[in-house]
């Protein structure tokens, strides 16, 4: 019972992405008018040579703040999961 | 008048239930001074009297959670029988229902779109 | 203090994010200055969260380009479109951001002294404040991608807080089921928002309302959206994972789980009401929506009823409360493309399903916190095992009733003040929806009668002959919320029409929301 | 803990490691690559030593607590980059025009110049620090863990 | 339908998200349903930056790049930022399936259900 309408839902939706990615713009022929801002006002705007860092670091800089805060947020969490669960004398 | 919350509907003030309140509790404390005035603290007078027979202990007394409601769920027995069998705790049915209601929305939409 | 509230809107996203980094520094030097960094770092951005929300209610939506020559430049000189990451703070996003300032530092300080016995208290602080930045950041984001990454921020964080006591088993079967639950919803958010670039071009939320066209995979992109949001959210049938999570996590991150789920419905009303609000087919979602609030009323109160897991008790009680505000603000959705019954009921309903949200953030987290309190004294969660406590704990049941009336909706107190909103403007939409909820306002009261008597009445037990009352910190923490809970109940007029109807009106004003940041009215 | 053989290799190869790790860091803003890609580079070097000495041998000369004031520190200075330009807007990049890392390279393809890019190589070297950090701190506590050993608080 | 060759990275990106929900669905093992979430992740990744390739284009660095257009480079920066994202998610759920195997000694997800009804 599971099975069969596990089965057909997912069959409807791998249906629905593969209608909705074939709908999409060819392949290698992107909408651009952002993207060809950036490449072509990176170098004087922020001086990088490197597009990408450009964009990671100045145009988006705070998704890579908030990219770098997960990764933090990650270790963090993986340390207190880790933690010892001996109490010391001068626990922090 | 700063209290009162009025839509094109709805009319609410929580100053006439303050009021209310406020009344019954007067009432509530007019009924209570009518109580025995010759009752007092840590005698036998405090001491439960259930017929003569000895009191159970607190353990006992207390009517547990597990007992109470029990002829609501009696009554619906059934209906929690079907409810809860969605509810198995494994998470991969957790998903299945994620992609089921996300098949099933998509479906509505495209037909509602294809429609009009 | 201009320039404060100019900068107000990053500043408070940024904060928790700082104080968080320097919180694992100084941890490790004094766990008294630590406590204070935390409570002095969130009480500073619930100062600027008020200060940034009277300002965006009397001056209209507050824009903030990151990296930009100055914060209002939205579009760089020469060109059509934005290209950096922009904040844009309206209604809405103050409204949200005032629930999640103000329990949020309840919840800070309740755990000042709840997780007081535990190691790991210097990581458990800074996770809690980088959920505080997750948060502030869904709410006041104006870019799809940036939505994404700090739903990731707020997911992780919680997980891992979820998980936080390592030494019961089913603290880690919540946590991995919450943030299994958290990175497929993510992923699902992450390819809708792939799928409107790939079309349009853009990040921006306001730059794509105003392109969008509404063609199927505009349609594929909004049921994946939507969908995700709603199973954060806990709307059932999506809600199976929600009491497992909540239940096993500490009471002061059960407490903000409910805001971060609350951020979620923020997101799904900006996916509907401004993303997609020029081009919805809103009769079709809103009834979509409408109905899956009614199923997650009943359903949830009907669970929560025959629950013995104190913690799970109050989780199905979210559930069916977030049913509420599915309800009010999907009937504003289903009638958004017709002006005379949105202004009829429609405008009302929303007004109540917001309302019903500042309600629900204030007394739910105080039920958590008494809950919490319930297992720090006795060390379990069962109500089976309860009982007499009230003789003990004064001050822990003078607040348990104070939430039981105002989430029943007894009057005077705030719960009913919201609820009525609802029922008369939803009874004008369809009588059913009023019906069901106030079938389950009564089994909800009756619901919490039975917690009340099975944890609280009754005769002292021995076994709790050593149980005092729980430790100030988390007294005055509960007693916050309480505090707002009064202050709701005595004022609902003013607070109304000060930031609920402004909420109201952002949401249905897409318009506004557009022409800030492209500066064209569609 | 691995025969002598790897052990030596090891403690070759991590020095290439980490002198290619650091140019990746370092020329970010020119070539491809940057600070997420360069820590992943040194944290893999990392495990390669975790593989060889293992976890006890390891945790002798790098500790959870040194790993954690890294991984803040980089963090703050990330952070501390982003409020600088707040004087402008938050992530202004405040840099651009100024002799440290502010030339403005010719449009257009060419040779990269090192002095450019503005706050862009100080933040590539700010995630670096983290990135190296993290990784580190999370397979070694792994690793700790999987190998019975008591973690530091 | 006659550009259906070009998408195909697109179709490929699809199925293989699609394949990793068949995963999810269907594979009790804790591990397997984390590499399940492994391969989505991955599949969203290829999707994003395939929605960013021009035909014919460059590497959008200008460090002694050949003349001709350039691929887009925002795609990039969002799959960089979905790669970081994705490892920090995955470290934390292998964390937590340690604490659950040490705690029940299985990886089976339908041994796992404490918490139910």
């Amino acid at each position: 019972m599971r099975q069969v309408a596990g089965l057909i839902l997912w069959l409807v939706l791998v249906a629905f992405l593969v209608w909705g990615v074939l709908l999409i713009h060819p392949f290698g022929y992107p909408p651009s008018a952002m993207d060809d801002y950036i490449i072509e006002n990176a170098q004087e705007q922020t001086g990088n040579n490197n597009v990408v860092a450009a964009v990671v670091f100045d145009y988006r800089g705070f998704d890579t703040l908030g990219e770098a805060t997960i990764l933090f947020t990650a270790v963090t969490g993986v340390l207190l999961l880790l933690r010892t669960l001996k109490r010391k004398e001068n626990d922090l | 008048m700063t209290f009162i919350l009025e839509s094109g509907y709805a009319f609410w003030n929580p100053l006439i239930w303050i009021i209310v309140f406020v009344v019954v509790m007067i009432i509530v404390y007019f009924f209570r001074r009518q109580g025995q005035k010759k009752y007092k603290k840590d005698t036998e007078q405090v001491r439960i009297f259930l017929c003569g027979e000895e009191v159970p202990e607190a353990g006992e007394r207390h009517i547990r959670v597990g007992n109470i409601y029990w002829g609501f769920f009696e009554t619906l027995k059934d209906y929690y029988n079907q409810i809860l069998r969605p509810h198995t705790g494994i998470i991969n049915d957790y998903i299945l229902w994620f992609v089921a209601v996300t098949a099933v929305s998509a479906i509505i939409l495209v037909i509602a779109g294809l429609l009009r | 203090m201009a320039a404060l509230i100019t900068h107000s809107p990053i500043l408070i996203i940024a904060i928790p994010l700082v104080a968080a980094f320097l919180t694992s520094l100084i941890g490790m030097a004094s766990s008294r200055a630590r406590n204070t960094l935390v409570i002095a770092s969130l009480v500073f951005v619930a100062f600027l969260v008020f200060a940034l929300a009277r300002d965006v209610v009397i001056n209209g939506i507050r824009v903030y380009t990151l990296g930009a020559v100055s914060p209002e430049q939205t579009i760089p000189t020469g060109f059509m479109v934005p290209v950096r990451i922009i904040l844009e703070v309206d209604g809405m996003s103050a409204f949200f951001s005032i629930i999640w300032a103000i329990v949020s530092l309840a919840a800070a300080i309740y755990s000042l002294s709840h997780i007081a016995s535990e190691t790991g208290q210097t990581r458990f602080y800074t996770l809690l404040l980088l959920m505080v930045a997750g948060g502030f950041g869904m709410m006041f984001t104006g870019d799809l991608f940036n939505l994404f990454v700090f739903l990731e921020i707020a997911s992780i964080s919680g997980g891992a807080l979820i998980a936080f006591r390592t030494k019961f088993a089913d603290t880690q079967e919540g946590g991995f089921k919450y943030i299994v639950v958290s990175a497929i919803a993510g992923l699902m958010v992450l390819f809708a928002t792939g799928i409107l670039y790939a079309q349009y071009d853009s990040l921006n939320i306001a730059t794509l309302a105003q392109v969008i066209q509404y063609t199927t995979l505009d349609k594929i992109a909004l049921a994946l959206l939507l969908v995700a949001f709603a199973m954060k959210t806990g709307m059932v049938p999506l809600h199976l994972w929600f009491p497992d999570a909540y239940s096993v996590a500490p009471a002061s991150i059960t407490g903000m789980l409910v805001i971060t789920s609350h951020a979620c419905m923020y997101a799904a009303f900006r996916v509907c009401f401004t993303l997609y609000g020029r081009v919805i087919d809103s009769p079709v979602v809103g009834w979509i929506i409408i109905v899956l609030g009614l199923l997650t009323m009943f359903v949830g109160v009907t669970m929560a009823v025959f629950q013995k897991d104190v913690m799970r008790f109050m989780s199905y009680h979210a559930i069916s409360q977030l049913g509420y505000m599915w309800v009010g603000v999907g009937v504003g959705l289903a009638v958004l493309g017709n002006s005379a019954l949105l202004a009829t009921y429609g405008r009302d309903a929303m007004t109540g399903g917001i309302f019903h949200i500042l309600n629900h953030a204030m007394y739910k987290p105080l039920l958590f916190f008494t809950g919490g309190a319930l297992f720090h004294c006795t060390g379990t969660r069962d109500l089976t095992k309860m009982g007499g406590l009230a003789h003990k704990m004064k001050w822990t049941t003078i607040l348990y009733i104070i939430g039981t009336l105002s989430i029943s909706g007894i009057p005077p107190l705030n719960g009913f003040s919201s609820k009525i909103l609802i029922y008369e403007s939803a009874y004008q939409f369809h009588p059913i929806l009023t019906v069901t909820g106030i079938i389950v306002s009564i089994l909800t009261l009756a619901s919490f009668t039975k917690a009340f008597h099975s944890a609280f009445m009754g005769a002292e037990l021995p076994e709790y002959e050593m149980v005092k009352e729980v430790p100030k910190s988390m007294i005055i923490g509960m007693a916050i919320l309480a505090a707002g809970i009064v202050f709701i109940t005595l004022f609902p007029g003013q607070i109304v029409d000060w930031i609920l109807h402004p909420a109201a009106d952002a949401l249905v004003n897409h318009g506004a929301y557009i022409s800030s940041v492209t500066g064209v009215i569609p | 803990m691995l025969s002598k053989i790897v052990r030596t290799v090891a403690n070759q190869l991590i020095v290439f490691i980490l002198v290619f790790g650091l140019y990746v860091i370092a020329h970010g803003h020119l070539t491809p690559g940057g600070g997420f890609q360069g820590g992943a580079v040194i944290a893999s070097g990392v495990v390669m030593l975790l593989v060889a000495f293992g976890s006890k041998e390891l945790r002798k000369s790098l500790r959870e607590r040194v790993l954690t004031i890294m991984e803040s520190t980089g963090a703050l200075i990330f952070a501390a980059l982003a409020f600088a330009g707040l004087g402008t807007v938050f992530f202004y990049n405040f840099l651009v025009g100024t002799p440290v890392f502010g030339r403005i390279p010719p449009t257009g393809p060419g040779p990269g110049d090192f002095w450019t890019g503005g706050f862009v190589p100080l933040m590539n070297f700010a995630v670096g620090l983290k990135v190296v950090a993290g990784l580190s701190a999370a397979v070694l506590a792994l690793a700790l863990f999987a190998s019975g050993e008591e973690m530091e608080e | 339908m006659e550009y259906i060759p070009l998408n195909f990275p697109f179709l490929a990106a699809a199925l293989l998200a699609g394949v990793s929900f068949y995963i999810i669905i269907f594979k009790r093992n804790l591990i397997k349903l984390i590499m399940g979430i492994a391969m989505m992740s991955s599949g969203v990744n290829l999707f994003l930056v395939a929605l960013g390739y021009r035909a014919g284009g460059n590497v959008p660095i200008y460090t002694d790049v050949p003349e001709g257009p350039m691929v887009l480079p925002v795609p990039q920066a969002l799959t960089l930022t979905s790669i970081v994202i994705n490892v920090a998610v995955l470290a934390l759920m292998l964390t937590i399936v340690i604490h659950i195997y040490r705690h029940t000694g299985s990886l089976d997800s339908e041994k796992s259900r404490r918490l139910k009804g």
